[in-house]
């Protein structure tokens, strides 16, 4: 008889010592905390003319001020081992924590930049968001000037769980850093200011899939928590090793069904397939900024989660979730690229192209190496800044009428002839999404691929090249059509970009060189790199042991 | 301090193609002029380049090596042997004239041709480079770069309704190439990481001592495979030749002579140093289906450019053709085959190249039709026109005393030595060259004379000088091709050694049915 | 996945070493006919003290209100509420056609059961001799037992939210809603001023708490949680000035309006067994339970022991309910708004604040600051408080003459022209009937159909 | 009580919802049901906790109930938003973005 | 268990006290048809058309149903506080008052926007 009575523990362990939380580690992430907050207030208190330019300085100060803290971050971490646990060793801080902490933030800063954009009063987002689309009351919002400065506090707790999410050290911290990612992501996917019931529609499809999968992934957790008596990474890994925590016999099915709802959540967020149906309408249907920021840093934020999640918590029973992830890789690239290839719509077709490229990232989380880790990240970092690009250029293009971006294909025709420097931009942009050497595209694409046949996964090498030229179709048709066809019927008025979306463009446009020339001191400074003995001993077949000493445990 | 030449001529045409998309639209003059000083330039440096080559010296000369990706091993490295070399030159020699050639064909541009010329300048940064590097990722890096302005030059400035879709076939079939090479370049670095030193430089791999050497047969077959697909797309070798007549179609015939003459000389390049070198013994087995596709390639590549009635796409098929014979030679395994094939491989560029380009003088004019029924008695209203014509054509069918009769002469002797029934049945190709060389010569310059045409201008001084090296080199060479050869032969030596093949020993005194029934036993 | 026997049998042991809670040991172990007797106890003490309470309520609001209130049947008139019970039992239960049936009968039982159990965790008196057995005059306790108290309070809500919803008319559905959102505005009150007194007795446990309060009752070092409890305690029981749920005047019975006889008996009971319950539990957490009151304590004492305490229990609780009719004689209903108004922005952040003070200065006291300290923290509260104090009136103050502009204006407006504001009488361009003028072309064109189009996001 | 009938509650609340969100069409139908499969994994957290001997799981059954709440008021705002303005709630109306 | 089961007693004998009155009640009542009677009550007109599901209502009471849930939520996780605050010290109160003050921006927010306004 279990009795119904909860007991009461006794004294919690903290009482004994006060527990010491590294302020100083964990700063990048209080900052953007504090940052949304005091935009809270600034909401609440700051008159509604000045609202937006504070906001605006705040947010673009606090990501700035949070980056330059992790850099220096870098130089405070031991030299012995890969980093440190924080707050409990609740939130790790490694190199690898850094690393895709500092994208984040440095893509989040160009993001803003890009919601920022404001022509003659009107942003991308909707004058009042609890309006009615198409009544009076809209009418007048949209007559008086109306904005949802709200937008950037939001960002900036999406921000903050995109920061935490690659950081934390145990399955609670992680849940709590993905819904915090999530929520402010559901809310902004509504706020369209054109096509409102599709950017609606699209917050709640977001929302109630988004919510699904995190429910799997919470379900996931409990039966971990069942199987190793702890959440936390290091516990797990331990007792994934001992075969369980002891307390029930014959564990195994669940940590084997805790892996795979787990595996649920965050391939729903990578957007891998079968995973990636919320994808094409989210993106297509959330206001451009906001998809370019979901595009790039939840990425970013989600591969790194994925990344610590299977290599840390569940390093030692690579043999178990490989054969799902391999499935996984390659139903995402083949399937995604085909669904692409029919798309008549340039922001779905660019997030099947999100998808597939999850794809090809997930060959390097296949591969369980520090190659593979390295490939993944400089991966995620060269696309998040191309993909960008690829947004800032697609908010530019509008429908000759009435002011909505122009979706469709069939309207780009001809766009070189009226606007080369943009064609050429989103050409360029479309070469690295192929892979085309000397873009950062192909050296992200060289590195997963390197890491996935040294790890003995050549076959998945070859779907995703296969799937890779199946891609490559697409853009180069998005190429013909842009700099071939003769211009569309019902051209499209091409914005003059503004200062802000220029500088995103030419932020993306850079870093696809940079990354593509010069990719040396990103890959070989700020990536783990495999260790002497790993490099020389490794055969291709016995990949698959993950390597210790890359994050924190 | 020595001179970086090769990456003076790799950079020199690249800067050049910045200056030239950075004049404004208006001065397309200028831009046009700036594009051809550049060229000759880099033509002067390369030639300077070759003076200062010594045939009985080391391998590869002019070498440099820097690293570019250290965890990769990837490093900038280039150097030339003398085979690449003489494709360099080739591809210096080439440029100018195209773009002496093209000068005026896209005046009706929107920006007046300036991106045209911008392009041949990358493109040619990048055939000099894709000849040039000798460490395996920066020639894939340049053979897949080089892919985007070709791309755009059929694309934006080709010419007829086709062009869009045949760019997108050129470059979907090259790309899909380039990417199953991919995987084979990365398995080269995983195989050479695993022998304890992972990196791409072309030195360090080949020979027994390589880092190759411990790959296992079947591995290496399907590297092989991975290399050889995507040379034989570049090549183009049958059954993946279906982009070249439709690229060749629907591009301009300056981007046309950049596109047969060089470029896919890269495809054959490629086999003769990365296939046969890398992966010697997966070469020696594949010998057989190769020498077969190379003959169905001449076969057929000369059967249907007989059915053809552009005349675009009828040179094309021409190379297809005259490609099985590059092959045959370096699948031959005989020094006298490599030899010709490599030497092959610079005559065609030179004879192709002045079939194109003339093709286009006349194109130009005659309202851009190359449909060959539109012509016929050319001759009698431009004689030099249908003159060089003839000695194009004439050298295209090897005729002796020009340049390509050596070559091919080569190869049928270096077949013939180890592959008697193959080399017998590529000399068949020869026949048909003849016809539907001289038959098209035919159908258009001979006759009466067509009343469009008959207002015709002969070549003008601009034209004749973009010609007439050509058609020297052409007979220069026919006579007297030792220069060449001496340069390419030590390469090709050393070729053979590396891959521990050597010529049959000669069969002095045995006649040849008793060899070959020894052969055969 | 299955543990052997073993396993399962040691998890329980461990588990229920866990359970063991501290100050919990007298209970759980009475013999279940003593268990029985006390739960009869409490239902007849529930139920007679809603018989007494209804009877009182009248008798009481009578004599305020100067007259005798009920006096017929029975001794003065106390045997009067048994008498509407019997007539509202012999009434004609009516179920309108409409109601969704399930919910509809459902509804007064969700409401009526929970708010009996909710007394079984209050502690009426200490340790006694019943029939042999030494046993507390209490039914039970929990580790959790104030919580079981809120729980079960929300759960009567719903009893409230699905007659209303359940009865698919108007009145209901309006007075439902409204019920169920006073109640959970004024529940987060509730529970904060909670919070001040488990942070001082450290335990959720009814009888743990009351132990507490010896020498001094909550209700005096937590005077202002105790002030919010009374207020919150009124709302959670939708009992005047807060009964808005079944405002008559508006919305003629809430969300009551369609049931009849023993059904709405139900709901009153119900009502009414929650007023004694949330009143026995202001005597639990602020009043010091069953404990004499501590100036007897200095001459007595035993005051508090046995028996006794039950009897100072009884006067309390009394007392108690005596402020609820109290307030209901003395208090008109106040508008909605104005509910919400007090419930949100003046209950919380003031339990807020008070919250933190109280937290503060006791972990300064246990940790041994300085008393200076512990003032400085004090005066900088007190800073606090009379600063937003200030503020708040003087924002009070500037939407009043703000208001006050605007109605001068208004009236201004008023007397310069009649027609001011559209006081209803028919525009000068509606048709007339019958006439033969033509009606003139309306003064403001609608905003044409092209310039909404070029606004509107749809 | 064999602890383990409570994991296979918890599963079979969790199966329950996950059926819900697939099957039911209404949004705010299917938000409960994503509600009941949260409730289960807590219901799985304070079970294993029990198991365990520890208090992990029940804070962490307590962090779930944060977070359901913040996704119920989120979830709330939207489906509300989207019900406004085309006066239903069903998933399948929800359809512009279909291709 | 034990401690619960007399919980579990006296709503038994709740629940059978209501069940049973219910029930006498509805025996116990006269049953005069009246076509009238069986109409739900809205001052002798026909009730308004209410579409299944009980209709809809102002938006207003959502709302306090989304600030009641955030609220809870911070009594939810103030009361384990309160109760250990003694053990939890100076570092219990640092973390809970920041918490408060995080709670009281959003507080803050609602009611300058006018969450709190009900009109």
């Amino acid at each position: 008889m279990i009795p119904l009575g909860l007991p009461e523990p006794t004294a919690p362990a903290l009482t004994t010592q006060a527990p010491d939380l590294d302020y100083w580690l964990l700063s990048p992430l209080l900052v953007v905390f504090a940052v949304g907050v005091v935009g809270v207030l600034v909401e609440a208190f700051v008159d509604r003319r000045h609202r937006r330019l504070t906001q605006l300085v705040l947010a673009l100060a606090g990501v700035g001020a949070a980056f330059v803290l992790t850099l220096l971050q870098v130089g405070s971490l031991p030299e012995q081992g890969a980093g440190v646990g924080v707050a409990f060793a609740t939130v790790a801080v490694d190199r690898p924590t850094l690393f895709f902490q500092g994208t984040i933030l440095v893509l989040a800063f160009i993001s803003l930049l890009l919601i920022a954009e404001n022509r003659d009063g009107e942003s991308a987002f909707a004058a009042q968001a609890a309006a009615v689309p198409g009544s009076e009351e809209e009418r007048a919002h949209v007559l008086a000037g109306s904005q949802h400065t709200e937008v950037y506090p939001l960002v900036m707790f999406a921000v903050l769980g995109m920061q935490l999410f690659p950081a934390s050290n145990d399955f609670l911290t992680m849940f709590i850093a993905l819904e915090v990612m999530s929520l402010p992501l559901y809310l902004l996917c509504g706020l369209a200011r054109r096509r409102r019931l599709f950017s609606q529609e699209a917050a709640v499809k977001y929302f109630l899939l988004g919510a699904f999968s995190s429910a799997f992934f919470l379900f996931g957790i409990a039966m971990v928590y069942g199987y190793a008596g702890s959440v936390h990474f290091a516990d797990v890994y331990a007792a994934v090793g001992a075969g369980g925590a002891g307390v029930i016999e014959d564990g195994e099915p669940l940590l084997l069904i805790g892996m795979a709802l787990i595996g649920v959540g965050l391939l729903f967020k990578v957007g891998a397939v079968p995973f990636h149906n919320w994808k094409p309408d989210v993106y297509q249907g959330a206001p451009t900024p906001i998809t370019a920021l979901m595009a790039s840093c939840t990425l970013v934020a989600a591969f790194g989660a994925l990344l610590r999640v299977f290599y840390v918590a569940f390093g030692a029973s690579v043999w178990e979730w490989r054969p799902m992830l391999w499935v996984v890789a390659i139903l995402t690239m083949v399937l995604a690229a085909v669904i692409a290839v029919t798309q008549r719509d340039i922001k779905r077709l660019l997030a099947y192209s999100s998808v597939v490229h999850a794809g090809f990232v997930l060959t390097a989380v296949v591969a369980a190496s520090a190659d593979g880790l390295a490939g993944a990240m400089f991966y995620l970092a060269a696309y998040g800044f191309t993909t960008i690009g690829a947004f800032a250029v697609v908010t530019l293009v509008r429908a000759p009428e009435g002011g909505a971006e122009a979706g469709d294909l069939a309207q780009w025709a001809g766009l070189a002839r009226t606007s080369p420097f943009l064609a050429g931009a989103l050409g360029l942009f479309l070469l690295a999404f192929a892979g085309i050497p000397l873009t950062s595209g192909f050296i992200g694409k060289f590195a997963v691929f390197e890491a996935a046949v040294a790890a003995g996964a050549t076959p998945l090498v070859v779907v995703g090249v296969l799937s890779s030229a199946v891609t490559a179709f697409f853009y180069v048709r998005i190429i013909v059509l842009m700099f071939f066809a003769e211009p569309a019927e019902t051209a499209p008025r091409v914005l003059r970009p503004g200062g802000l979306t220029g500088t995103v463009i030419g932020v993306g446009i850079a870093a696809t060189v940079l990354l593509g020339v010069f990719p040396g001191p990103v890959l070989d400074n700020l990536l783990p790199q495999p260790s002497a003995e790993a490099a020389v001993g490794t055969q291709p077949s016995g990949a698959g042991i993950v390597p210790e000493d890359m994050f924190v445990r | 301090m020595t001179i970086p030449w090769l990456t003076l001529a790799i950079a020199l045409p690249a800067v050049g193609a910045l200056v030239v998309a950075l004049i404004p639209r208006e001065r397309a003059e200028l831009a046009k002029r700036v594009a051809l000083a550049c060229t000759l330039v880099v033509l002067a440096v390369v030639g300077a380049m070759a003076l200062n080559f010594d045939p009985s010296g080391p391998r590869f000369q002019f070498t440099e090596v820097h690293p570019w990706i250290a965890r990769f091993g990837v490093h900038y490295a280039v150097g030339v042997d003398g085979i690449a070399l003489t494709l360099i030159g080739l591809s210096a020699l080439l440029v100018p004239l195209v773009v002496l050639a093209a000068w005026k064909e896209q005046e009706d541009a929107e920006d007046r041709g300036k991106g045209y010329f911008a392009l041949i300048l990358v493109l040619e940064a990048m055939m000099i480079g894709v000849f040039a590097a000798t460490d395996v990722f920066l020639f894939y890096v340049f053979f897949e770069a080089m892919l985007i302005p070709v791309y755009f030059m059929i694309g934006r400035y080709g010419r007829g309704g086709e062009r869009r879709r045949a760019s997108m076939k050129f470059l979907l079939y090259s790309l899909l190439g380039g990417l199953l090479m991919l995987v084979a370049v990365i398995g080269v670095y995983a195989y050479s990481a695993q022998a304890g030193n992972g990196t791409f430089l072309w030195a360090d791999l080949v020979g027994a001592e390589g880092l190759l050497a411990g790959v296992d047969t079947t591995a290496a077959r399907w590297l092989f495979l991975g290399f050889f697909v995507a040379f034989a797309i570049k090549a183009p070798m049958w059954p993946v030749h279906t982009w070249l007549p439709a690229a060749a179609g629907s591009s301009r015939p300056g981007t046309a002579v950049l596109l047969v003459g060089v470029l896919d000389k890269v495809g054959t390049y490629g086999m003769l140093r990365y296939c046969l070198e890398l992966f010697p013994g997966a070469a020696a087995w594949f010998v057989w289906p190769v020498v077969v596709l190379s003959l169905v390639s001449i076969i057929y590549g000369a059967v249907v450019a007989i059915g053809q009635t552009d005349m675009l796409r009828l040179i094309a098929y021409t190379s297809v053709s005259h490609f099985g014979f590059i092959t045959l030679g370096i699948f031959a395994m005989t020094s006298q085959g490599q030899s010709g094939a490599a030497l092959y491989m610079v005559n065609h560029g030179f004879s192709t190249g002045a079939l194109f380009l003339i093709a286009g003088f006349l194109i130009t004019r005659n309202n851009g039709s190359a449909v060959i029924a539109d012509y016929g008695g050319v001759q009698k209203v431009a004689p030099v026109l249908a003159g060089t014509f003839l000695v194009a054509g004439l050298s295209s069918l090897a005729l002796p005393g020009l340049s390509p009769f050596v070559s091919e002469f080569l190869v049928f002797v270096g077949t013939f030595t180890v592959l008697p029934v193959p080399a017998v049945v590529a000399t068949v190709g020869v026949v048909l060259a003849a016809l539907y060389i001289l038959w098209m010569y035919q159908r258009m310059m001979t006759g009466p004379v067509r009343e469009k045409l008959a207002g015709m201008a002969d070549l003008s001084g601009r034209e004749v000088w973009a010609v007439a090296p050509l058609i020297a080199v052409i007979i220069l060479f026919g006579v007297y091709p030792q220069p060449l050869l001496d340069v390419i032969n030590p390469a090709v030596e050393q070729t053979m050694q590396q891959i521990d093949v050597s010529d049959p020993a000669p069969v002095l005194g045995v006649d040849q049915a008793g060899g070959q029934e020894g052969a055969g036993e | 996945m299955t543990p052997t026997t073993e396993t399962a049998a040691a998890v329980s042991a461990r588990a229920l070493d866990l359970a063991a809670e501290p100050g919990l040991e007298a209970f759980g172990s009475d013999p279940w006919w003593i268990v029985l007797i006390k739960a009869v106890g409490i239902f007849v003490f529930l139920m007679v003290c809603v018989l007494m309470m209804i009877m009182a309520d009248r008798k009481v609001m009578g004599r305020m209100q100067q007259r005798h209130g009920p006096n017929r049947f029975g001794p003065w008139g106390l045997l009067q509420s048994l008498a509407d019970g019997v007539k509202l039992s012999l009434k004609e239960d009516l179920i309108p056609r409409t109601v969704d049936k399930v919910v509809y009968i459902a509804a007064p039982m969700v409401a009526a059961i929970p708010a009996f159990i909710a007394f079984s965790v209050i502690p009426v008196g200490p340790e006694v001799s019943m029939f042999g057995v030494q046993t507390r005059l209490q039914l039970t306790d929990l580790p959790v037992a104030v919580l079981l108290v809120l729980a079960t309070a929300s759960i009567g809500i719903y009893g409230i939210v699905l007659a209303g919803w359940s009865s698919r008319s108007p009145y209901p559905l309006l007075g439902g809603l409204r019920a169920s959102a006073q109640v959970i505005s004024y529940e987060i009150a509730m529970g904060l001023s909670f919070v001040a007194v488990f942070i001082y007795s450290g335990t959720l446990s009814t009888s743990g708490i009351v132990e507490a309060q010896q020498p001094v009752w909550f209700a005096v070092i937590l005077f202002p949680s105790f002030v919010i409890y009374l207020i919150t305690m009124v709302g959670e029981t939708n009992r005047l000035p807060f009964d808005l749920a079944e405002g008559e005047g508006e919305i003629v019975g809430g969300f009551m309006t369609e049931y009849s006889s023993m059904k709405f008996t139900m709901f009153f009971l119900a009502e009414y067994v929650n007023m004694v319950t949330v009143a026995a539990l202001s005597v639990t957490l602020f009043l010091g339970g069953y404990h004499a009151p501590p100036p007897v304590t200095t001459f007595w004492p035993d005051a508090g022991e046995g028996w006794m305490g039950a009897v100072w229990w009884l006067g309390k609780f009394l007392l108690v309910m005596f402020l609820f009719i109290w307030l209901r004689g003395s208090l008109p209903r106040i508008r909605y708004d104005q509910l919400m108004a007090l419930g949100w922005k003046v209950l919380i952040p003031i339990q807020l604040v008070w919250i933190t003070a109280v937290a503060t200065i006791r972990v300064l006291r246990n940790e041994q600051y300085p008393p200076y300290v512990t003032a400085v923290v004090i005066g900088v509260f007190f800073v606090l408080i009379v600063a937003a104090l200030w503020a708040w009136g003087r924002s009070a103050e500037r939407a009043r003459a703000e208001s006050d502009a605007e109605l001068e204006a208004e009236r201004r407006a008023m007397r310069d022209n009649p027609m001011h504001g559209g006081f209803p009488v028919p525009p000068m361009t509606a048709p007339h009937y019958g006439s033969s003028v033509a009606a003139e072309e309306p003064r403001f064109q609608p905003a044409s159909a092209h310039e909404r189009e070029e606004v509107s996001g749809a | 009580m064999d602890p383990m009938n409570y994991i296979v509650l918890a599963a079979v609340l969790f199966t329950i919802g996950a059926v819900g969100v697939l099957v039911r069409r209404n949004a705010i139908i299917v938000f409960m049901c994503v509600e009941l499969m949260l409730n289960a994994c807590n219901l799985a957290f304070v079970a294993f906790a029990r198991m365990h001997g520890g208090i992990e799981g029940q804070v962490i059954a307590f962090f779930v109930m944060v977070v359901a709440a913040a996704e119920v008021v989120v979830g709330l705002a939207i489906i509300m938003q989207i019900f406004r303005t085309r006066r239903s709630a069903s998933v399948d109306d929800a359809s512009l973005l279909k291709n | 268990m034990e401690l619960y089961t007399p919980i579990f007693v006296l709503g038994g004998i709740g629940a059978a006290f209501v069940v049973l009155s219910m029930v006498v009640g509805a025996l116990a009542g006269p049953k005069r048809y009246n076509r009238t009677k069986l109409q739900a009550y809205e001052c002798g007109i026909d009730p308004t058309p209410q579409p299944v599901g009980g209709g809809r209502f102002t938006i207003k009471y959502y709302l306090t149903a989304m600030l009641f849930i955030v609220f809870d939520i911070e009594v939810i996780f103030l009361v384990p506080w309160a109760v250990h605050l003694d053990a939890l010290g100076m570092f219990g109160l640092v973390a809970m008052v920041l918490f408060l003050a995080n709670v009281s921006i959003a507080y803050a927010y609602e009611w300058r926007r006018g969450g709190l306004e009900w009109d």
